[in-house]
């Protein structure tokens, strides 16, 4: 594997790895803060108790 | 304090006779592991000769692991820890006296591991006292940290795979430094042996001043 | 008579589960409490929040006048706790298991004959390993190890279960002897009929709180 | 704290549109303006991502034990019950985590490349990898699911104790390797940082520093949105049991 090629895949895999961590959080955070702000209204106590169990 | 210490480590030493699990049931396994090894390196006999002394280290690292679950497993019969948290031995010996018993029961697996590994592998010692100094010092490396480890996750749920992913990360020096003292005591190679068995005292030293501690604390905790 | 145990309003959590949800209780000393409720109204947990094994998040909560939520671990020495499941080493012999714990409260080997004798252990069981013993006689060498260390609070998980008529009179007796020398009892236990005339006060628990407070004196 | 229901503010979005912007420039520098390596000739532009990350890495997790030291030491006083350091003590291991992660891609192909192998023993890369086994284990310590009062005691002790063994390791294996290279020939020496590539470096490891902290603020919040919710469930578990019907009632058969 040429020095170029070496060089190609570190930063790409570097900056692949950090942008879906980046989403990953971002997108959790979302999720959640949708669930807590919208979520207690209409959402009967029972889907409620589904979301938690699948999260932590 | 003297007292409490070898009341609770006598206890756990003659659950131990009863039960036969270290003796009966780790040593053996432990001896398979070495056996298993050969397997694994082809009884290649150069290969298993230099490799002795760490492999050797690999096996006790295996047996040490699973002591320390069983030395918390017969404190949480009930499945939780209220008799060993309502005891009223001061914490300091809870922990000091876990600690020895579990080094006597390390110590023993050792004397049966030795010579199952100089006669399978074939090795010689010529450094005697510096081998005895290593086994032993690698044994309170083991017994302290896997105290102070085995108390952190032996409350929880998943405590049998939690416990060696906390432990073993921590117990990686003591075997790097057992192995090589080992080596130099095998005579496989000219190295510091003694510093090495050295750095064990002082990583076995670093825990047990954490555990004394934090032992208390994290007994509460879980 | 300073009280012993004094909650106010406590709710604790047990991992992500409220066990108690807002418990109020006083008791004096040389009372015997029965605590009653159905599987899951809180009872081993108000019994372990006494013993100070699990957090207090909210309320007050004191016994013998420690702060609960600040050094809980202060009144275990004055306590003696009998769990649910008889936490006992199946590998020890019945009279080492309370010789063990006999030394380990400061006491004497030879308490723990004392107190085998008292719980009614046939002696020719005590050399023998618990595990090889019925429920009935494990459950009595673990009354007996909470006896020997002769607590001022007695905390009893369901007691009489697994005991035949003969030794729950015994064991009535003795926790009767343990509240008239001073001794504070709370116990826990599904059968109503037998336990109510022994014990001096019915606290019934439900959703974890208490919800019916008989105090018969 | 703001109880912001998302985890993006003002704050947030300006250190995020600084980092990608600042990103991008370092791709730019460090790929196409700074010059090759005499000795080491393109592999050289590893150095950027590699030094930065373990830079960022060992910053987080001294970050998780000043947290977790400031916790336990703290917790009573604070009325939130210095719950704020406990999850500044989580979102920075993990945030570690990831960044040794990738201290670790980048040394494996870097070494790759000048040594001819992924792994070649060297000192600080072994330190890396057993520094990234320990944490694993602290965030698989921090998931059990507990009171977090419970839980972040827990963890704090436990990272307290593990940056105690990151010198320990560091000695044990740093003695281990020069031991076995005095043996061998020493190979790939620092190729010399001057001038551009200098800069390069200082702005590459500016630029993961940013990016470093705007991910700990984000996974901070996430985790402060996980307690809420699970506050909220508590609330909402309480309330449920205290009405709970004498006869067969809604909440059965939990463990009491």
């Amino acid at each position: 594997m040429s020095e170029v090629a070496t060089v190609a895949i570190g930063w790409g895999l570097t900056f692949v790895v950090i942008a879906t961590y980046s989403f990953w959080v971002v997108s959790r955070g979302r999720t959640i803060g949708r669930e807590l702000g919208i979520g207690e209204v209409q959402q009967s106590g029972q889907e409620q108790e589904s979301d938690l169990s699948t999260d932590n | 304090m003297l007292a409490e210490v070898l009341l609770l480590a006598r206890k756990d030493l003659r659950i131990e006779r009863r039960a036969k699990v270290a003796l009966g049931q780790v040593a053996p396994l432990t001896l398979l592991i070495v056996v298993v090894f050969a397997f694994a390196l082809d009884a290649n006999a150069p290969l298993l000769e230099i490799g002795a002394g760490g492999l050797y280290w690999v096996a006790v690292l295996y047996g040490g692991t699973l002591l320390t679950q069983r030395a918390f497993e017969l404190e949480t019969e009930g499945g939780n820890f209220d008799d060993f948290r309502m005891s009223p031995i001061k914490v300091h010996s809870l922990f000091l006296g876990k600690s020895l018993s579990l080094f006597i029961q390390i110590c023993a697996l050792e004397l049966v591991l030795t010579p199952a590994v100089l006669l399978l592998y074939d090795v010689q010692v010529t450094d005697w006292l510096l081998l005895i100094a290593a086994g032993v010092a690698g044994a309170v490396a083991f017994s302290v940290c896997g105290v102070l480890w085995g108390v952190m996750a032996a409350g929880l749920r998943v405590r049998s795979t939690l416990l060696p992913l906390l432990l073993i990360p921590v117990l990686a020096p003591v075997l790097l430094a057992g192995s090589r003292a080992f080596e130099t005591a095998l005579g496989i190679r000219a190295d510091a042996g003694w510093s090495w068995t050295s750095l064990m005292f002082v990583i076995a030293a670093v825990h047990t001043v954490v555990g004394l501690a934090a032992f208390g604390f994290l007994l509460e905790e879980n | 008579m300073s009280a012993v145990v004094k909650f106010e309003n406590v709710v604790a959590v047990a991992g992500s589960f409220p066990v108690l949800t807002g418990v109020d209780i006083t008791v004096q000393e040389g009372e015997i409490v029965l605590l009653q409720g159905k599987n899951g109204a809180g009872k081993t947990s108000l019994l372990r929040a006494c013993a100070g094994l699990i957090r207090i998040n909210d309320g007050s909560a004191q016994v013998f006048g420690f702060d609960m939520r600040i050094n809980r671990q202060a009144p275990r020495r004055y306590i003696g706790l009998l769990g649910h499941e008889n936490n006992l080493y199946r590998d020890l012999w019945a009279i080492e298991h309370v010789e063990f714990r006999a030394v380990a409260g400061g006491g004497q080997r030879g308490d723990a004959a004392e107190a085998l004798a008292r719980v009614g252990l046939a002696s020719r069981l005590w050399s023998v390993p618990i595990s090889a013993l019925s429920a009935g006689q494990r459950r009595k060498v673990a009354i007996a190890s909470l006896i020997v260390n002769r607590p001022r609070l007695w905390l009893l998980d369901e007691p009489h279960s697994a005991l035949d008529a003969v030794s729950r009179a015994d064991l009535n007796a003795i926790l009767k002897d343990a509240a008239d020398s001073g001794a504070t009892v709370i116990f826990a236990s599904h059968e109503g009929v037998l336990s109510e005339e022994l014990s001096s006060r019915v606290v019934t628990l439900r959703g974890g709180q208490v919800v019916e407070d008989s105090s018969a004196r | 704290m703001d109880d912001s229901k998302m985890t993006a503010t003002p704050l947030t979005r300006v250190l995020g549109i600084l980092g990608i912007v600042a990103g991008v420039l370092m791709a730019v520098l460090g790929l196409f303006v700074s010059p090759p390596d005499v000795v080491q000739g393109e592999a050289v532009r590893m150095l950027y991502l590699h030094v930065p990350s373990i830079w960022i890495a060992y910053g987080s997790f001294v970050l998780t034990s000043v947290s977790s030291l400031l916790f336990l030491v703290r917790s009573r006083r604070r009325e939130d019950g210095g719950r704020h350091y406990d999850r500044m003590a989580g979102s920075a291991a993990e945030v570690g985590v990831v960044f040794t992660g990738l201290t670790l891609i980048t040394g494996m192909l870097w070494g790759k490349v000048t040594w001819g192998t992924y792994w070649q023993w060297d000192a600080r890369l072994t330190t890396t990898v057993l520094l990234f086994v320990t944490y694993l284990g602290y965030l698989a310590l921090r998931r059990l699911p507990a009171d977090p009062i419970v839980r972040g005691r827990r963890a704090a002790v436990m990272a307290l104790i593990s940056f105690i063994n990151v010198p320990i390791v560091h000695y044990s294996v740093d003695w281990w390797r020069t031991l076995h290279q005095k043996a061998s020939l020493s190979v790939g020496r620092r190729p010399e940082i001057t001038g551009e590539m200098y800069w390069t470096l200082l702005y590459s490891a500016l630029t993961v520093t940013i990016v470093g902290a705007w991910l700990i603020v984000h996974r901070y919040r996430v985790i402060r949105l996980e307690e809420i919710r699970d506050e909220e469930n508590l609330k909402m578990l309480i309330s449920s049991r205290r009405h709970e019907r004498p006869t067969g009632s809604a909440a059965d058969g939990e463990v009491s």
